[in-house]
């Protein structure tokens, strides 16, 4: 088994594992859930970058890629963050998740 | 080989951690308990991972031919992992925060309750408001 | 029942779309029009671009020569259409504000424009330090690796365009640390519109360069006789770097004035 | 410098914008002298451009220089339609730029550079449009046209405008990437994007003409130049697009976006597929000329309910675009019927451009923006009535004026293809243009002026200040509605001379 397959495999397993973060994006309960899910997708796609270059033989290339997806990824969390953390003071999201948190704590 | 081997242990590390960051995900009660799974899980295991490719980039430096694009690329590998490090942290931080104001409460034991209900002061209007609600629909 | 009908328009459409696929070249087939030309004589132009784009330009990226030598004059409007849409959303989003009102606002900006103001009225300080502190290592890298991307438009993949989100990435880094003060302290207003228009000049600006070489417009090879150096293929490597840099600063300054105006709703204030 | 025209008639406006957006910002008063200076570059360019192709002929340029036989890089192409269109655009540009000087007033003067900008991009793409030899540019001047008239729509300051410009975006969008899908399709066939390129590869290879996917590439091309022409069932966004915007942004968007779109539609069909598509493909062709029909009875029904001046103007163009798409595939053996349809593109503009000229100066100088507003106002300005009329009658098709002649000639192609329900459409249209435009007639020389017509004048306090620099580019307009008409026969001559023949000649080598 040469470097290549394994390295395949490993990005199929990344995929694979990647679903539990997709659950959380589609379950939610909450809009920052799904933003933590999307957060961890991104970082997890910033390795893909890398696995490809690997595949594809040229990591050189792709790590350029990877750096700059990791840069956008970090901006859309941190927008994201400041963002919604703005609509929650202003009231919009709290009739639904008062809901969730009892349900969850009953 | 033993390069490539060592190589291939830390990308699997990282595998298995990414794995205690999915189920953390999927099976953790509450929002701060799942931001840490993923905060710590994801960051550790993206670490690792990379770090292993990037060990593997060096496998053969003794080959003057190769060597120079290939310290260049372990390099930037290296870059990224700072960049993680710094930038996985952060976010989580941010992420975390935005959820307390957002209004997200942690699901702590009953008995537990008022000692550990968060510094009052960083508290908002909106929050304390919800957990008033939530004592008043409780049987 | 708007529902109904635009579900039918889009079966409709998918219909019309699919409807063709079984007369498509295979998928990568080296003899397919695209990449080999009609059987019928005439060569395709990709045949031509990956057979003499090192020996046009000195250029090893073939996407990089296509964008903006061969088919320069399609990337000079993709520009402007960048420059139209930083324009338009400022001309409908943002808020003039009268004279009396400009003065207390240009106190106010002035305040907030120094060093990363870390703590703010409405009580978000520890927000702040912590992203702040992040951002404080992550944007002079980050600026770096944008000037790294469009330099590197030659050899690898990158250029204007992927370097100028990178580097517009990076001020909206700042906003989002420091409040939108301190990035508008180091690019003002005036400044980064003025600067969108000076990247679509500095664009059209080397194309009309050759006009004065009795060359056609966009004949980077022309500008060989004020450079004196390497030839009419080094001449055109040149004036590709010099286009993206012109690319970069329009969607580096569009980028941060489409978050700026529709962060704040056109006030410049506050945001995010 | 003078081997260049193609180019700098397209490059003028954008270092117009470049330079307004730069300097304008500081001072607002150099915008309206380097806007002027930049399409005057372009107006007499254009006349340069003319003058060759009517002494020469027809006119490549190649950008960058790749003079490659299989569309290495772009090219321009100037022929008989293409030149007088680009002449047609500067003349139109120009009268509505002289028209909206300081044309928001004192109100939003802090962004009149930015609506300079637009202006001129707006200007770019539609020259670019014109010009261009190539598929793919097309998409790319579309999209700079689009986006600079939905930034013009929504500039103006009512809450209507901003909801006309938001569905305007979303159905221009849809148009534009049915155009790019129709584009790739396209070049996944025939491995070009150089209209005449494809041109000779499907005269050559007809199991390739005939294939699915170009004909699944010309309906997607069609379908989103239909679109953004406005023609019947996709024409929800024009009335409100155009008749809420500004009238500085109106008299140039109504009169050129919609007749630049029937120019690249005819580009595409003759430049590109050939005419054997209409020919061969009777059914098909009967059926565009039938949407035609349906446009213009539509585009007719919807002016005469509506009582406000601009979105009445604005169903016409509903009509209008009727008119050419419906000429254009006639298919008749004579080729009038897309002679006329192309002379008509021409008239359109003019006409248009005079009549929202008019309107414009009546919502401006009297506050008149619905028919009952106009009662005995042409008593009160009588230069600006005149030209109106004129206007008015050149859309009827009364004789001497261009809107007869195009009319005329479309007529004639549809007798010689026998399409009679075309002919039924296109004169009831012109029937319902005069109840229209007499009834206009009637309120505003003979109605009585309102009693409070004194105070409304005291209500608009513009009145007089620009009225000369109003005026001026609608008595133009007025002019230049007559001329072509008079003197149709030399623009006739050019037209038919230069395209037709050329497509009777490639359709003879299939």
């Amino acid at each position: 088994m040469t470097f290549e397959h394994f390295s395949i495999g490993v990005g199929v397993a990344l995929l694979l594992l990647m679903i539990p973060a997709m659950c959380r994006i589609v379950m939610g309960p909450t809009t920052m859930d799904r933003i933590v899910g999307a957060n961890m997708v991104g970082t997890k796609t910033t390795v893909l970058l890398v696995i490809i270059g690997v595949i594809f033989g040229k990591v050189d290339m792709f790590i350029d890629f990877a750096l700059t997806y990791a840069l956008l990824n970090f901006t859309g969390a941190i927008a994201a963050a400041r963002y919604l953390r703005h609509k929650g003071r202003r009231g919009i999201v709290l009739a639904s998740t008062s809901e969730e948190s009892v349900c969850e704590r009953a | 080989m033993v390069i490539s081997f060592l190589s291939a242990l830390l990308i699997l590390a990282g595998l298995v951690f990414f794995l205690g960051a999915g189920v953390g995900i999927l099976r953790f009660p509450d929002f701060f308990s799942r931001m840490h799974a993923a905060g710590k899980g994801d960051t550790l295991s993206t670490l690792l991972i990379i770090a292993g490719f990037a060990l593997y980039q060096m496998r053969d430096l003794g080959d003057s031919e190769a060597s120079v694009s290939a310290v260049l690329v372990a390099l930037k590998m290296l870059v990224i992992i700072a960049f993680l490090y710094i930038a996985s942290a952060t976010s989580t931080s941010a992420l975390a925060e935005a959820g307390w104001e957002d209004g997200n409460d942690p699901v702590i034991a009953p008995k537990h309750e008022n000692r550990l209900a968060g510094p009052p002061e960083s508290r908002t209007a909106a929050a304390d408001l919800n957990r008033n609600s939530t004592h008043d629909s409780q049987p | 029942m708007q529902k109904l009908f635009a579900t039918i328009a889009v079966i409709i459409t998918g219909a019309i779309l699919l409807n063709a696929v079984e007369d498509f070249p295979r998928f990568g087939d080296p003899h397919s029009p695209p990449n080999s030309g009609v059987s019928g004589g005439s060569v395709s132009s990709s045949v031509h671009y990956l057979q003499n784009t090192y020996l046009d330009t000195r250029v090893p990226n073939v996407v990089t020569a296509v964008l903006a030598d061969y088919r320069g004059y399609d990337t000079l409007f993709e520009t402007a259409v960048i420059l139209t849409a930083g324009i338009a959303v400022f001309a409908i989003l943002r808020v003039v504000r009268r004279k009396d009102e400009e003065e207390s606002t240009g106190s106010e900006e002035k305040a907030c424009s120094g060093e990363f103001s870390t703590s703010d009225s409405d009580g978000e300080g520890r927000h702040r330090v912590v992203v702040g502190t992040a951002c404080r290592v992550v944007v002079p890298l980050a600026q770096l690796f944008g000037f790294y991307i469009i330099a590197h438009g030659h050899p690898s993949p990158g250029g204007g365009f992927q370097g100028g989100v990178v580097l517009g990435t990076s001020f909206i880094l700042l906003a989002l640390a420091g409040g939108l003060g301190s990035a508008l302290g180091r690019l003002r207003e005036d400044m980064y519109l003025r600067l969108a228009c000076l990247g679509v000049f500095i664009y059209a600006g080397i194309g009309l360069l050759s006009l004065f070489f009795r060359r056609n417009f966009l004949d980077y090879g022309a500008l060989s006789g004020l450079l004196q150096t390497g030839g009419e293929e080094m001449a055109r490597s040149h004036g590709i770097f010099g286009v993206e840099l012109g690319v970069a600063m329009t969607v580096t300054s569009v980028m941060f004035a489409l978050f700026a105006n529709l962060s704040t709703r056109g006030e410049l204030k506050g945001g995010l | 410098m003078s081997e260049h025209l193609p180019v700098i008639v397209v490059l003028a406006p954008l270092f117009g914008a470049v330079i307004v957006g730069f300097f304008g910002t500081r001072d607002r008063h150099l915008c309206f002298p380097i806007a002027l200076t930049a399409l005057a570059l372009s107006f007499v360019c254009s006349i340069g451009v003319v003058h060759h192709v009517a002494t020469v002929g027809a006119w490549d340029y190649f950008v960058g220089g790749w003079e490659s036989p299989h569309g290495v890089g772009i090219q321009l192409r100037a022929d008989g339609v293409n030149s007088l269109l680009l002449l047609a655009i500067a003349v139109v540009a120009l009268l509505a730029l002289v028209y909206s000087i300081r044309q928001d007033g004192e109100k939003d003067a802090e962004k009149s550079p930015f609506f300079y900008v637009l202006f001129l991009l707006l200007c770019v793409g539609l020259f670019g449009i014109t010009i261009t030899g190539d598929a793919f540019n097309v998409y790319v001047l579309i999209e700079i046209t689009a986006l600079t008239s939905y930034g013009l729509v929504a500039i103006g300051s009512s809450r209507r405008s901003r909801v006309a410009a938001f569905q305007y975006l979303v159905i221009g969008t849809v148009g534009a990437s049915f155009y790019l899908i129709g584009v790739g399709y396209l070049y996944l066939a025939v491995g070009s994007l150089n209209m005449a390129d494809i041109r000779t590869i499907l005269a050559a290879n007809p199991e390739i003409a005939n294939s699915r996917i170009i004909g699944t590439a010309l309906v997607f091309i069609l379908l989103g130049v239909w679109t953004k022409m406005g023609l019947f069932p996709l024409h929800g966004w024009l009335p409100n697009a155009y008749s809420y915007c500004p009238s500085g942004s109106a008299n140039l968007m109504a009169p050129l976006v919609t007749k630049v779109s029937v120019y690249v539609m005819i580009r595409i069909l003759f430049g590109v597929f050939g005419l054997g598509v209409i020919t061969e493909n009777p059914g098909w062709s009967d059926l565009v000329v039938l949407i035609a029909v349906g446009s213009i009875v539509a585009g007719s029904v919807m002016a005469l309910t509506q009582r406000e001046i601009k979105k009445m103007l604005c169903c016409l163009i509903v009509a209008e675009v009727g008119y050419m798409v419906g000429g254009t595939w006639l298919g008749d053996a004579g080729r009038w019927g897309l002679t006329g349809s192309m002379y008509h593109i021409l008239a359109d503009a003019m006409m248009t451009s005079c009549l929202f000229l008019a309107a414009g100066v009546f919502a401006k100088q009297f506050g008149a923006t619905r028919l009952e507003h106009l009662s005995g106002l042409f008593r009160r300005s009588p230069w600006a009535a005149g030209a109106f009329t004129l206007g008015g009658l050149a859309m009827i098709g009364v004789p001497p004026m261009c809107g007869f002649f195009s009319k005329f000639y479309l007529i004639r192609g549809a007798i010689d293809s026998g399409h009679w329900l075309y002919i039924v459409a296109l004169l009831g249209s012109s029937l319902v243009n005069a109840i229209l435009f007499f009834r206009i007639f009637e309120i505003a020389y003979f109605g009585e002026v309102p009693e409070s017509s004194e105070s409304s004048e005291g209500g608009c306090p513009t009145r007089g200040r620009h009225a000369a620099w109003r005026t001026a580019p609608l008595l133009v307009a007025a002019a230049l509605t007559l001329l072509l008409g008079i003197f149709n026969r030399p623009v006739i001559d050019l037209i038919r001379g230069t395209v037709v023949e050329n497509i009777d000649i490639v359709s003879m080598q299939e």
